[in-house]
């Protein structure tokens, strides 16, 4: 073991004990608490409340409520940061392009069968993981990644090559995923341009009235809870997130002849 | 009594999160550590289901027991397998 | 128009993440280059007349901070936007260095593949630096730090098949992960503890039996909707604090998180150069401000006395005196030895912050408002200084680059007699770098001195003058190199001059120049009057209202 | 005892071997001599929890939570692919 | 029934000690893709002490998800759903956290394959010793 | 009368998945190879997860308790269920594929590998 190694182990040593000491002293007092701490009761009691409807969120789901009602403006600069690294990765992709002269290899007829029955299976519980997202568990991002399963399988199982010739080819995902990124902007702000077009005072964000913003999402249609821009902004980010990593997967799965002929 | 079990799942999960993790960090083949790092990572969802997280535990599972060891596999194929000596 | 909902403050950078958001879509569509230098050029200007509005507003119309809702939520609810005068300064110098950088690009990257991408990364880089001026809410401030980050990332990666590009964006992205995560750490603890995670809730829990008496209603107001504060918050507040500035002192580069500057910033393209010595380090050193001023800032729980008399405030202050004393020694020094024209620049811009954080410190030992006032105005005019002089220094190096590509120093001897606007551009520029009388950067050094002094930091105002004289040689080297052999031979008759850099540097010139002539003519008062009262009692107690006004108006 | 008291009693009598079974099945994981045994591990390991988080459900009377166990069975079969196809092929997208 | 502070304190410390553990994995691993790894762990470990963070432990019943089930008698099911619920913010900051996380991994795994590809190797100590 | 049926009939389904469980879980730890350790996760992989799923969706749909959602999770149990039924042979399938043309485990006790001695065979 070399000097340095031992220096590095002996500080992380001491901050992990300064950490634990702290923590013991009752720097995040005591862990857990009986009750929970007063901001979180105002979000749990105003998510659901039919009774006052200018202070509400319009869903049963309240971590759902405060990533897309509550503090939206976090998750759309999240999806941002997503977004961002996935046209960081392109720039450095720039310019390959994969061609479709060899056979995909792919793996043995059983995982293929089986993959090919479960792309029904999956897509299926995906969108109402995203449906249901302001009513169960779920979300966008949720069913984004549960979806992105199937694209990993079909990538893994089937070869790449076999994606692109069924038609899934990067414009178009790269079309969808801006579609998707689009529709969220435009859920952000359509208040704010409804209300510029009746005249009536809005917000970025915003979801159902507010006491000075009389304006709001439908909450219910036909004795449906439909939670106003949730399930809106739910579906974009699901078809965001799944055009997303298949962009991303499909950049990582070409392979390295293809991208030497660019790259360096 | 249910929560004394529950209390003692918390506990043997999180020690198996330690191992892993120290696994993973220690170990010089890449895809074993690959390995051990998606074993810490359920034994994180596990945390995360226990403390009441359902929303975080399903985007967690995707990402850190399914995404993350597939990128990290990709990236150990199309560079080294061992680290170090 | 109703208070709480100028739509001017929460537009901008949801505005520029939409726009980039387009640009793949307009990619299927349009292949000509020239529509996306168009396309950046007009959100760069319709940005650039948002923050001029924003500052219009909050200094001239209105006076005082003002705030946007996101959602028509109340504050700890909801996300805030608050824009001060502090924020409206900073914003409004992201609008304007952001221009001529996209003017600049338009001329560098002319040719260049892969430009649409080129300027999504720098409208979300715009974005996030906007929003991190504007925000008022410490999650959303992690958030906009990492969309910084990874552009900043995308943009150092640009030039994929140079090793060294590679090489910094890798050190560059690791450590900044691991900077960022700490930072989320850190706010895990605010939560923790103060159970809310919004700035000016933060700032009054903070000064809980202090404020409750000079200012009863926002004590009442913010108590009603999250509570008092749990366990330990003083301990709390110390590791957040140290996380918090762990992250912060990434982001600006300073002493032991420095080394990924000067590999990072000369291997970026040259525009994307420009933007991060001029603007990203910046950020950095304003969420400190932020931080240790308005959050944790006089009459603090850090204020209380720990032992051996000093309380947590001093400790942290002789902490930031003393790294940034280091990266201005250390900065100077090892700029001297450098051969590389946009290295010695990378190395400047470490002294530089390095003299920003040493203001920072001398804040944070001001006892009476006038030496609060005296250093908050000497840090922002340095950062206002920097920012123009050093965009303008990393211009004209891509001005040589571009024509010679080489970026020795010693490669480009007498290539400076070539070009002649180009040359001034870089004699001003380092001029006004360094600190001589007619350029603004001499009254901003001359003012961090006063305020070191006045703090009864004589020791660190030493070490400034000093970082300055010895700064002075790498200075010289370069513009010794450039200007004073005899013309290349080889060059002759193939370099010649571009419109578009030249008035560029014409204009710059013309904005160092007239900041020192209006800091002579009063400019200093104006900005001292805008930012001066940032760390102490009224301008917090501003922020604060601003941020309670708007349930009263609901009521 | 009613129908509630006696599903909640017979759940807690089966959780300890529950405990048991995965403490076993983690050392193994653990300990696996080679990388297919871990996977082999962590994929029986992965689908019991599955069916334990079902029945953890109900006991906290939150039918909500069911969801992550099919998450977890998915991804946990993608774990396998993902290994298997690094071993058999030169390139993982091929 | 009081929440066993042993079982606190072992789940804090282990997760510190994992703090730890990715931290030496950052900083003293050579393998650019094992720091990559310990990046991962590391962001995972703060998401996981955030949602601990947010935990509660009612004083009757056992804790429930954030997520309104019962509203057939709104009044009294909002009241046990306040009083039984664990908090929701920690949780909504880290489903952000996870995927600026993922974002940013995504990206570093790129740059760690282009690193690859320009210098033959993901070795710090090798790339050292050859620029030198 | 038909929730008790339910409740008892998903209590015994449990109940073998139980005892399933624990036998796969000592076979995985006492078993000498990787091949024969592929035996023991068969068991708990079906007996053992897919078995007691099914009986959680019996025990759910007697549970009046829950409310309306005991249907969800009847519901979401039985897609678990067979989810993990299609997708766990498949896996293991492909493990041992993977394993045995890369020669990833050691075959020790093994005196005759019929597969190899096939694939050869196939080849010429």
């Amino acid at each position: 073991m070399k000097k340095s190694e031992v220096c590095v182990i002996v500080s992380i040593i001491i901050f992990i004990f300064s950490l634990a000491y702290i923590t013991s002293l009752g720097g995040l007092g005591y862990l857990p608490p009986v009750d929970v701490r007063k901001l979180a009761q105002i979000y749990l009691s105003s998510t659901y409340n039919p009774f006052e409807p200018t202070n509400t969120s319009s869903g049963y789901e309240s971590v759902t409520a405060i990533v897309w009602d509550f503090r939206g403006l976090d998750t759309f600069f999240e999806t941002a940061v997503f977004y961002g690294a996935i046209i960081a990765s392109i720039a450095v992709y720039r310019g390959v392009s994969i061609s479709t002269k060899k056979k995909p290899i792919g793996m043995s007829p059983i995982a293929k069968t089986i993959t090919r029955l479960s792309t029904v299976l999956i897509p299926t519980v995906a969108a109402s993981i995203a449906f249901h997202g302001h009513l169960t568990p779920g979300g966008g991002f949720q069913a984004g990644s549960v979806a992105t399963v199937v694209i990993v399988l079909i990538v893994m199982v089937f070869g790449l090559r076999k994606v692109i010739l069924k038609g899934l080819t990067k414009p178009k995902i790269l079309l969808l995923r801006s579609l998707g990124l689009v529709g969220i902007g435009l859920t952000a702000i359509g208040l704010v341009l409804a209300g510029l077009v009746i005249g009536v005072n809005a917000y970025i964000f915003q979801n159902q009235a507010k006491p000075i913003a009389h304006i709001s999402y439908p909450m219910w249609i036909d004795d449906i809870l439909v939670g106003g821009s949730l399930l809106l902004f739910n579906l974009f980010e699901f078809v965001a997130v799944m055009a997303g990593f298949a962009l991303v997967l499909m950049l990582f799965s070409i392979e390295e002849e293809e991208v030497r002929k660019v790259i360096k | 009594m249910i929560e004394i079990f529950t209390l003692a799942f918390l506990m043997l999960v999180s020690i198996a999160s330690v191992i892993a993790a120290f696994k993973a960090i220690i170990e010089k083949d890449m895809v074993r550590a690959i390995v051990y790092s998606a074993i810490q990572s359920a034994m994180y969802a596990l945390i995360f289901y226990v403390l009441m997280a359902p929303d975080i535990v399903l985007v967690y599972i995707p990402v850190s027991v399914g995404i993350t060891p597939a990128i990290l596999l990709f990236v150990t194929k199309k560079t080294e397998r061992y680290d170090g000596d | 128009m109703v208070t709480g909902n100028l739509i001017s403050i929460g537009i901008i950078p949801l505005l520029l993440t939409l726009a980039a958001f387009v640009i793949p879509l307009l990619s299927l569509i349009i292949k000509e280059k020239l529509f996306y230098h168009m396309y950046a050029l007009v959100f760069g200007i319709i940005a650039l007349t948002y923050t001029i509005l924003n500052f219009y507003l909050v200094n001239i119309v209105y006076g005082k901070p003002i705030a946007y809702f996101f959602g028509g939520w109340i504050a700890p609810i909801g996300i805030v936007y608050v824009v001060d005068g502090l924020s409206s300064v900073l914003g409004l110098l992201v609008g304007i260095d952001m221009l001529f950088i996209i003017i600049y690009s338009i001329w560098y990257m002319w040719r260049e593949e892969g430009i649409e991408w080129y300027y999504t990364l720098l409208l979300l880089l715009e974005a996030s630096m906007i929003g991190i001026v504007y925000t008022g809410d410490m999650f959303n401030l992690f958030v906009m730090i990492e969309l910084l980050a990874i552009s900043a990332y995308g943009l150092v990666a640009f030039y994929r098949n140079k090793k060294e590009a590679i090489e910094a964006t890798i050190k560059y992205s690791l450590i900044g992960a691991t900077a960022t995560t700490m930072f989320f750490l850190s706010i895990v603890f605010l939560y923790g503890t103060y159970g809310t995670v919004n700035m000016a809730d933060l700032a009054v829990k903070a000064r809980s039996p202090w404020i409750c008496e000079v200012f009863s209603e926002a004590c009442k107001f913010f108590s009603a909707i999250s509570g008092t504060s749990y366990g330990n918050p003083v301990l709390a507040t110390a590791i957040a604090i140290a996380f918090a500035l762990w992250a912060f002192t990434f982001k600006a580069a300073i002493f032991p998180n420095h080394f990924w500057l000067p590999d990072a910033h000369p291997e970026a393209p040259t525009p994307v150069s420009a933007a991060l010595s001029g603007l990203v380090v910046k950020m950095g050193a304003y969420a400190t401000l932020r931080v240790l001023y308005t959050v944790f800032g006089l009459n603090t729980l850090i204020d209380i006395p720990a032992g051996a008399g000093l309380s947590l405030r001093d400790v942290l202050a002789y902490i930031v005196l003393i790294l940034g004393a280091v990266s201005a020694i250390a900065g100077s020094l090892v700029m001297i030895i450098q051969n590389d024209i946009k290295r010695i620049l990378a190395y400047s811009t470490i002294a530089h912050l390095g003299l920003v954080f040493m203001g920072i410190g001398a804040v944070m030992h001001g006892s009476s408002k006038a030496v609060v006032s005296a250093a908050v105005t000497a840090v922002v005019f340095h950062i206002i200084n920097h920012s123009f002089g050093k965009s303008l220094a990393f211009m004209v190096s891509g001005a040589y680059i571009k024509a010679t590509g080489t970026r020795n120093i010693l490669e480009l001897r007498g290539v400076g007699r070539l070009m002649p606007i180009t040359s001034t551009a870089l004699v001003l520029s380092l001029l006004h770098l360094l600190g001589v009388p007619p350029f603004g950067g001499f009254f901003s050094k001359l003012l961090l001195f006063n305020a070191l002094m006045m703090s009864g930091q004589i020791v660190f105002a030493i070490i400034l003058v000093l970082s300055a004289a010895i700064s002075m040689l790498g200075y010289m080297r370069v513009i010794v190199n450039i200007l004073v052999p005899p013309r290349p031979s080889k060059y002759i008759g193939i370099i010649r001059e571009h419109i578009v850099p030249s008035t560029l540097f014409i204009i710059l010139i013309a904005i160092i120049t007239s900041i020192g002539i209006l800091s002579i003519v009063g400019g200093i008062a104006y900005l001292e009057n805008i930012v001066g009262s940032t760390g102490w009692i009224d301008g917090i107690r501003n922020y604060i209202n601003s941020v309670i006004s708007f349930y009263a108006s609901i009521k | 005892m009613s129908l509630e008291q006696q599903v909640i009693t017979f759940i807690l009598y089966v959780f300890p071997f529950y405990l048991f079974a995965f403490t076993l099945y983690i050392v193994r994981a653990l300990k696996g001599p080679t990388i297919p045994d871990t996977v082999l591990a962590i994929d029986a390991l992965s689908f019991d929890i599955a069916a334990f988080l079902a029945l953890l459900s109900i006991i906290y009377r939150s039918p909500i939570l069911v969801a992550c166990t099919i998450v977890l069975a998915l991804w946990v079969y993608a774990l396998d692919i993902y290994v298997s196809k690094y071993f058999t092929h030169k390139e993982l997208g091929e | 029934m009081e929440f066993p502070i042993i079982v606190a304190s072992v789940i804090v410390v282990s997760l510190y000690v994992n703090l730890g553990i990715a931290l030496y994995g950052i900083f003293a691993r050579p393998s650019l893709v094992k720091k990559l790894l310990a990046i991962t762990i590391l962001s995972d470990t703060a998401n996981a002490f955030a949602v601990l963070v947010g935990y509660r432990w009612p004083r009757t019943g056992t804790p429930q998800p954030p997520v309104l089930m019962n509203t057939t008698n709104y009044n009294e099911s909002i009241k046990y759903y306040v009083e039984h619920a664990v908090d929701p913010l920690p949780q909504a900051l880290v489903l952000t956290a996870i995927v600026i996380g993922l974002a940013v991994t995504l990206f570093i795994a790129f740059i760690i394959i282009q690193y690859y590809r320009l210098h033959g190797t993901v070795d710090v100590r090798k790339t050292k010793a050859l620029s030198r | 009368m038909i929730n008790e049926v339910f409740v008892y009939v998903g209590e015994a389904l449990v109940l073998i998945g139980v005892f399933c469980d624990i036998a796969a879980a000592i076979g995985m730890l006492r078993f000498p190879n990787f091949y024969t350790r592929m035996h023991a996760a068969t068991v708990g992989t079906i007996g053992g997860a897919v078995v007691p799923l099914i009986g959680v969706a019996l025990i759910a749909l007697g549970c009046d308790w829950l409310g309306s959602y005991r249907f969800f999770l009847a519901g979401a149990s039985i897609v678990a269920g067979i989810l993990i039924m299609l997708l766990a042979p498949v896996g293991t399938h492909v493990l041992a594929q993977a394993t045995h043309k890369a020669g990833l485990a050691p075959k020790k006790p093994l005196l005759f590998d019929h597969l190899e001695e096939e694939q050869r065979g196939g080849k010429k």
